[in-house]
């Protein structure tokens, strides 16, 4: 389970996180929403690693590793990717794999053998086959589309086999279509993972469908949490988020 | 039939070797807001940075009305009186918000100056509050009205807009669609790149879908909302 | 190591004024230079390599017109002018070509026209080092000023180089131009869609740059040997400086320079064998405390 | 055999390594024209034991490696068999090695630091030194500022000199026959500044904080007359004597705008000192033939090409290992000489009785007007202590 | 998927141990190499062939280690000459002063570098792009000036005077030319092996990775400043060989070897070659010295003409030479088969 206690940070004068506590329960799926600003990527950076809190806890089955760096952070099992797809630009979409596992086995000092060692192919393989991009397995990574690089950001995630994956808004930049197909992915990972699977997301259509918990942010502070139906009624969400389109009357 | 402002024909663009467009053509009247649909990676954004001159196209023309300005560099077309209010914003992040409205400003290809400071002000009340705020530190909807508004400061004849809804909290976009809804009523020419149909469809008069590169369809809006094909085929509604 | 000595120098005023002017006229100078370096890093994201020899033909302009005319204020002129053409044509005609292409590719680039500069100087003028001579306006005694000793040239230096200064700061800190510029340096497609052509300003900006090195090898001029590769050392000494200061920082320009002024002038007392070394620890120890240096920010 | 007689019959190459491009290019070039205009006596007189002399002429770029690779090239490949090595300090070191390797003959015309040749564990019997030596500079120089010092009571001393070897070695051994020759001489400050500084302002204002009587320098070239320069303004020169071994030379004295008078200095190349017709006659073809005075590398480089031919001709052979021999202890007539000789050591291969004074400066031509020559028997002297106790003797 | 994808995944499919067979591969090539180089002496009296080949050897291997840092982990360090200098003097010292065995003095040499690199490294590593190149500079100039204050020593600006002893062990005469010379060769090779298997070890992966993303490496589990720091050392090891090949060349060690300019040829070495291929430093390598060799030849302005040859790549190429081909290869297999 993953708990998070009372965390707190400041850039400056301004409190992004102000004093979040939340538990996250194994096997749980949660949306984080929240106005442009509110302190989400903030909060995913405390998590894991990328900020270093100024007080509070972040606690992953009772050991806390608030303040931790983010490659401790990722091998206790917290996997992220990033709200702008974060990759290899010249790795291959397939290096990128085999690279990321040999991080994850430890391999990443290896200097006396030939790169990639056997022992790294099956996850990679299992991984590329789980997000479609097997076909791609040549592509370097920068030729390809927005969308691939955005599966390929959390596919470097995955292929780490997290216990807690945190996505800042997948579906960041994608159209319609796409947009389904990868919440649907998202959703497929989470049922046949077995994780625990936060994210971002701003397309209320697709967190208000698939999220049976929210969480909304509001400068830095939790302003709401509930499932679906108790958001789309919240006033102070209504007021502060929605607007009157998304609004409970509307859906 | 209004006067054309800008014309597009037969636009080949390439990424280093790779072919991206493939002899794209639309026309965008007076007073028109034309929407630019498609998927991902369908061509939206090389489109419209290939009218500003950004991705300079390989074969084909874009003119204005009238006047050729394919070819030229981006801020030559800029001021024959094109507006761009690109992808990811891209305001100047350490400039306060006033200095980025002073970094737009410009006069219009006639020596028009329709677009005063508090003018501006007075269509977007919500940034004048800010003007001293350093623009990095804006939430994403502020930085986005910045970025429309800063275009409108260099006074252009025709306003590409390419998502402006994108990433912004539901409350932000609708805000954002009324503003456009009111640039409208006071007769600006619009080309407008979207994903998010709701918010486009409200808005819009005209659309063009691109597929690939290519242009598949254009029509005016309600014949779009009514062709039920297209929509489903292209736009995945 | 003769720390008495500097001990001695730190209790005696005139002492003190005296080394401390003399770090403000070393500092001065390099920051003339390091100005032009840090303001073309801070636009045009290029190291500028090449920058010495904007300072080596400023002094050699300032030296030819001098001794055609006779006229101190031509000089420097000279110097100034022909080094911003000199900036200009360089952008227009080379470095324009290698925006985006590899840092390295830039450097190379400024590398080649180091090689090229030195020979040009070399079949111009000579291979022989020159001097241009104090105009006799400045072969004055110097002024004591509490104890120490000021001469007049080189209050005329630190004179030009503070408004040098201060035109830079506010220029650029407040005027459109100032800002178009500062926002060129984070996004130029940006600003030329905008429709200010980036060109003009890069171009701008280059010789700007040049031109205020140039200013400073005609300043230096009448008080150093002119010689091809002159520039060199200087060169090295503006890294240090823009480097300290925080690269494309002017502020940090004029701190980072008189900062390695005082340690010149102080160090010289205290470590007259270790003066050279002395800035380079200084700089190791400014980066590791503040990685992008004294008044840099950290790269987006 | 035939074709030893056509070996004979052809030129012979003369390889030279040295500085033409960079901070030292001027003294290369003036190296260069000085062998040329030799070489061209010489071999208008017939050459080398018969063979004409062919000069290859090569760029180190001052920097070692390049002089070593070069040296190793103009033997190995363009077939020299004689080097004249024109390269400053580590250079000559380098080609000094390579000298070893092939056992090539050599003569080192630049490199002034003494231990090239008064260290036997330098010594190779193929190599030779026509430059001057800093130890014979500073003895003369020392007695010379002794003897003012002790008419004028200097004694507070100050020292600038640039912060290598031969900046160094040459102050500390100035110094130290200052002293022997003066004994209440006190150095009260010494300055550093590095090679090739271009701002000397720290060590300006640090030696008139130090309020010395005398000042001894031996920067040279630009970085002297930077220091003038800059110096000047702060009318440094009424405040103290100053004692520049390097000042009389025409490289810097007709390039200093506001040359300082009565300013001491050692003789370099100076067409007036010795003051022989026939010095005055050399210096007036090389400015006839170049346009310009030659240097303190040029007299060095031209004594090397009129040691060889002699030698050749004692010799009677172009052969290197034979004109070493005979150069061993030879002693020719030479318009640089303090009595018009000049005389290859036999024991240390370096040159000695060449001309060698003080005197003091004027703005403009001569100069130097009068110059105070050294006593060569003094030098030989103090030489021999020096080298007990370095434990080269 | 396109035709030559196609193509290439088929190639690469069944690479399971394709691995292992690439490593053969690359050491089948240094044997081919190395016996063609050292067969050279049989054919050829050319000394200075030779002495070419041994320049190259000591400047390829200090060139192609720049490489590890620049052109793979995308650190572009100003001062790694030196290590080339630390190289060379550590060697030439060692060998003056105590009279060890050559092998004895190469290896405390490696042994000596890599404790210093270690120290400056890990004070180094941790800045960013234009100042990480800016603080390797001023360590280099440190060292410089060491070199040059710590003349009782080291001789200061004259060197390492007297030549380095070179006396035969393990049945090598090193004084001899020809000795020297296959010495040089094997030391090149058998660098250049070990830099490649660095280059194609999941360790080079990782520079790579960082390279491009750093702190999206440290998010996959990777300590990027040990990594950053691993390769600073290996990198200066590999330098310092070079400057020990070069001070047997010369038979010294100058201050010159430690100074900025050492560090700016292998960078511009690099640029001509190009960084994106293995052997790019090798082709710059070859590329720079012929020019050097042959320019200063035929005149003393070499700048100028050095200068015009920098910007025809520059501007001309926009990269390396070895880039270039690589580029031009690679695009006209790709249309060669679309056709
Ligand atoms: N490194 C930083 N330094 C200073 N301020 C920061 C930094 N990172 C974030 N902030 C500020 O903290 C606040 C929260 O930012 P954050 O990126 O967490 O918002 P968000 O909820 O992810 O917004 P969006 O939906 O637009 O992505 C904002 O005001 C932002 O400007
Ligand atoms: N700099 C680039 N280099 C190479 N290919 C590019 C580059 N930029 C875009 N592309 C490719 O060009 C195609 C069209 O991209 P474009 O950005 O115009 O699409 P779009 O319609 O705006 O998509 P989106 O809705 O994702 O913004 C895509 O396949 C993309 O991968
Ligand atoms: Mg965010
Ligand atoms: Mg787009």
């Amino acid at each position: 389970m993953l708990e998070i206690r009372n965390l707190v940070k400041s850039f400056g004068g301004v409190k992004a996180t102000n004093d979040v506590s939340l538990d996250f329960p194994d096997g749980s799926l949660t949306a984080v929403i929240g106005p442009n600003g509110a302190g989400k990527s903030t909060f995913f950076n405390l998590i894991t690693g990328a900020l270093e809190p100024d007080f509070g806890q972040v606690l992953l089955d009772g050991v806390d590793l608030a303040g931790r760096s983010p490659p401790e952070i990722v091998r206790h099992g917290i996997g992220r990717a990033f709200q702008v797809a974060s990759i290899f630009k010249s790795l291959t979409v397939e290096e990128t794999m085999l690279a990321a596992v040999s991080a994850d086995q430890r391999t990443s000092a290896v200097l006396h053998k030939r790169f990639p060692l056997p022992e790294m192919r099956d996850r990679a393989e299992h991984v590329m086959e789980l997000l479609g991009l097997a076909g791609k397995r040549h592509r370097t990574a920068a030729t390809l589309s927005h969308g691939d690089q955005k599966l390929l950001d959390i596919a470097l995630a995955l292929v780490l086999e997290p216990k807690v994956l945190l996505l800042d808004e997948p579906t960041a930049g994608m159209g319609p279509e796409e947009r389904w197909r990868m919440i649907d992915k998202v959703r497929e990972l989470w049922e046949s993972q077995k994780i625990t699977v936060v994210f971002i997301e701003h397309d209320m259509d697709i967190v208000f469908k698939i999220a049976p918990k929210i969480v909304v942010l509001c400068y830095g502070r939790i302003l709401a949490t509930g499932t679906p139906d108790e958001i789309r009624n919240d006033s102070a969400v209504i007021d502060a988020y929605l607007g009157t389109e998304h609004a409970g009357a509307a859906a | 039939m209004s006067e054309a402002v800008i014309e597009v024909a037969d636009l080949d663009v390439y990424y280093g070797t790779s072919q991206i467009l493939f002899g794209v053509g639309l026309t965008v009247r007076q007073g028109e807001t034309m929407a630019l649909l498609g998927r991902n990676g369908a061509g939206k954004s090389t489109t419209m940075k290939a009218i500003m001159g950004l991705a300079p196209p390989r074969r084909g023309k874009v003119s204005l009305r009238g006047v050729v300005i394919s070819g030229q560099k981006p801020h030559t077309i800029a001021r024959a009186g094109l507006g761009f209010v690109p992808e990811d914003r891209q305001i100047f992040p350490e400039h306060t918000v006033e200095d980025n409205l002073v970094i737009g400003r410009k006069k219009g290809p006639e020596g028009q100056d329709e677009w005063p400071i508090k003018r501006i002000y007075e269509v977007f009340p919500l940034l004048e509050p800010l003007r001293h705020r350093i623009a990095g530190r804006l939430s994403g909807g502020e930085q986005q009205m910045l970025a429309i508004a800063r275009t409108l400061m260099g006074n252009p004849a025709l306003l590409l807009l390419d998502e402006p809804s994108e990433g912004l909290a539901p409350i932000i976009v609708q805000r954002i669609g009324e503003l456009l809804r009111q640039l409208r009523q006071l007769g600006s020419t619009v080309l407008i790149a979207e994903q998010n149909m709701h918010f486009c469809l409200g808005l819009a008069s005209h659309a063009t879908v691109i597929d690939k590169g290519q242009i598949v369809y254009t029509a005016g809006i309600e014949e779009l909302k009514a062709n039920d094909a297209i929509r489903r085929r292209y736009l995945a509604l | 190591m003769d720390l008495d000595a500097l001990a001695g120098c730190l209790s005696s005023s005139a002492c003190l004024v005296t080394q401390t002017t003399s770090g403000l006229i070393i500092g001065m100078l390099l920051f003339l230079v390091a100005v032009g370096l840090t303001l073309i890093f801070g636009v045009l994201k290029v190291v500028n390599f090449s920058h010495g020899a904007f300072y080596m033909f400023g002094a050699y302009f300032a030296m030819t017109a001098y001794q055609l005319t006779g006229s101190f204020a031509l000089a420097m002129l000279a110097g100034a002018a022909g080094t911003a053409i000199l900036g200009l044509i360089f952008e227009r005609v080379f470095m324009s070509r290698v925006y985006g292409a590899d840092v390295l590719m830039q450097l190379l680039v400024c590398y080649a026209f180091v090689l090229i500069f030195d020979d040009v100087v070399r079949i111009i003028w000579g291979p022989e080092f020159k001097s241009m001579g104090m105009p006799s306006a400045f072969q004055v005694m110097p002024l004591f000023v509490a104890g120490g000793v000021v001469p007049p040239y080189y209050l005329l230096l630190i004179g030009i180089a503070l408004v040098a200064a201060i035109v830079l700061g506010i220029g650029l800190s407040r005027s459109r131009i100032g800002k178009v510029i500062r926002a060129a340096a984070h996004n130029p497609g940006m600003v030329s869609a905008l429709g200010i052509n980036t060109g003009l300003i890069y171009g701008g900006v280059f010789a700007l740059g040049g031109m205020l090195a140039g200013l400073a090898g005609a300043l230096a001029a009448p008080v150093r040997s002119l010689t091809p590769g002159m520039g060199f050392s200087v060169l090295i000494e503006s890294f240090i400086v823009t480097v300290i200061g925080g690269m494309g920082s002017i502020l940090g320009a004029l701190i980072g320079a008189l900062l390695l002024g005082l340690i010149r002038s102080f160090g010289s007392l205290g470590f007259p064998l270790f003066t050279e070394g002395l800035m380079y620890l200084f700089m190791v120890i400014v980066l590791v405390s503040k990685p992008t240096g004294l008044f840099g920010k950290e790269a987006a | 055999a035939p074709w030893v007689a056509r070996a004979q019959a052809k030129t012979i190459k003369v390889g030279m390594p040295t500085i033409l491009s960079g901070r030292v290019a001027q003294l290369g070039t003036s190296s260069r024209n000085a062998v040329m205009l030799e070489v061209e006596k010489v071999n208008a007189a017939g050459g080398l034991a018969g063979r004409q002399i062919e000069m290859v002429i090569r760029d180190s770029k001052g920097q070692p490696q390049e002089a070593a690779r070069v040296a190793r090239e103009l033997v190995n490949t363009d077939g020299c068999e004689l080097l004249i090595d024109a390269e400053a300090s580590s250079g000559a070191f380098a080609v000094h090695e390579v000298a070893r390797d092939l056992g090539v003959f050599c003569i080192h015309t630049n490199s002034e630091t003494s231990a090239l040749t008064a260290d036997p564990k330098q010594h190779i019997p193929n190599a030779f030194r026509t430059a001057r030596q800093g130890v014979h500079d500073s003895i003369v120089g020392g007695s010379y500022a002794a003897a003012i010092a002790k008419a004028k009571g200097l004694k507070k001393w100050a020292t600038c000199s640039p912060d290598y070897a031969y900046g160094r070695d040459t102050t500390a051994e100035f110094t130290l026959y200052l002293k022997r020759f003066a004994p209440e001489v006190e150095i009260i400050s010494e300055s550093w500044p590095k090679l090739f500084q271009p701002d000397y302002t720290e060590v300006v204002t640090k030696i008139l904080q130090a309020k010395p009587q005398a000042l001894y320098s031996c920067l040279w070239g630009g970085d002297l007359t930077s220091y003038i320069d800059q110096a000047n303004i702060y009318a440094m020169f009424g405040q103290m004597e100053v004692f520049a071994v390097n000042m009389a030379d025409y490289t810097a004295l007709t390039v200093v705008k506001n040359l300082p008078k009565g300013i001491h200095s050692g003789n370099r190349y100076i067409k007036t000192f010795p003051t022989t017709p026939e010095n005055a006659a050399w210096g007036d073809a090389y400015k006839a033939k170049f346009n310009e005075y030659p240097t303190n590398w040029s007299w060095e480089n031209a004594t090397a090409i009129m040691l060889m031919a002699e030698a050749a001709k004692k010799a009677n052979s172009a052969d290197g290992k034979k004109i070493a021999e005979a150069l061993k202890g030879l002693t020719i007539k030479c318009p640089f000489g303090a009595d018009g000789t000049v005389t290859m050591r036999g024991d240390d291969h370096t040159l000695v009785g060449y001309a060698i004074g003080w005197g003091t400066t004027i703005p403009q031509e001569p100069y130097v007007p009068e110059i105070k020559a050294g006593d060569w028997k003094t030098i030989f002297e103090l030489e021999a202590e020096w080298k007990k106790s370095k434990g080269y003797a | 998927m396109t035709e030559p994808e196609a193509g290439r995944a088929q190639t690469l499919v069944p690479a399971r141990n394709g691995a292992a067979l690439q490593r053969y591969r690359d050491v089948l090539i240094a044997l081919i190499a190395f016996a063609v180089l050292a067969s050279l002496p049989l054919f050829t009296g050319s000394k200075a062939l030779l002495d070419f080949v041994i320049r190259c050897s000591a400047y390829g291997l200090f060139a192609t280690s720049l490489n590890l840092l620049v052109g793979y982990t995308g650190l572009t360090s100003f001062g790694h000459g030196m290590f080339f200098g630390l190289g060379a003097y550590s060697f030439g010292l060692i060998m003056q002063k105590l009279g060890v065995p050559i092998p004895v003095a190469f290896v405390a040499t490696l042994a000596i570098t890599a404790v210093v690199a270690a120290i400056i490294g890990a004070i180094c590593v941790r800045l960013k792009e234009i100042y990480f190149a800016f603080v390797t500079l001023a360590f280099q100039m440190l060292i410089h000036s060491t070199i040059l204050s710590w003349a009782s020593f080291t001789g200061g600006d004259q060197g390492l005077r007297g030549g380095i002893p070179r006396p035969a062990s393990l049945g090598i005469h090193l004084s001899n030319h020809v000795h020297l010379y296959v010495t040089s060769c094997a030391l090149l090779i058998l660098g250049l092996l070990a830099m490649r298997q660095i280059a194609q070890s999941p360790f080079g992966y990782t520079l790579r990775m960082i390279r491009d993303n750093a702190a999206r490496a440290s998010f996959l589990g990777i300590d990027v400043w040990r990594a950053k720091l691993t390769v600073f050392v290996l990198a200066a090891l590999f330098a310092s060989m070079g400057g020990m090949v070069m001070a047997l060349f010369v038979s010294g060690a100058y201050p010159e070897f430690a100074y900025w300019t050492i560090s700016g040829e292998a960078i511009f070495i690099n640029m001509l070659g190009g960084v994106s291929t293995f052997l790019g430093p090798m082709v710059g390598t070859v590329l720079l010295l012929l020019l050097n060799d042959t320019v200063t030849r035929f005149t003393e302005y070499h700048g100028i003409v050095l200068g015009v040859v920098i910007l025809f790549f520059a501007l001309g190429l926009r990269k390396g030479l070895l880039d270039f081909v690589a580029e031009w290869y690679a695009h006209r297999r790709e249309t060669g088969e679309g056709r």
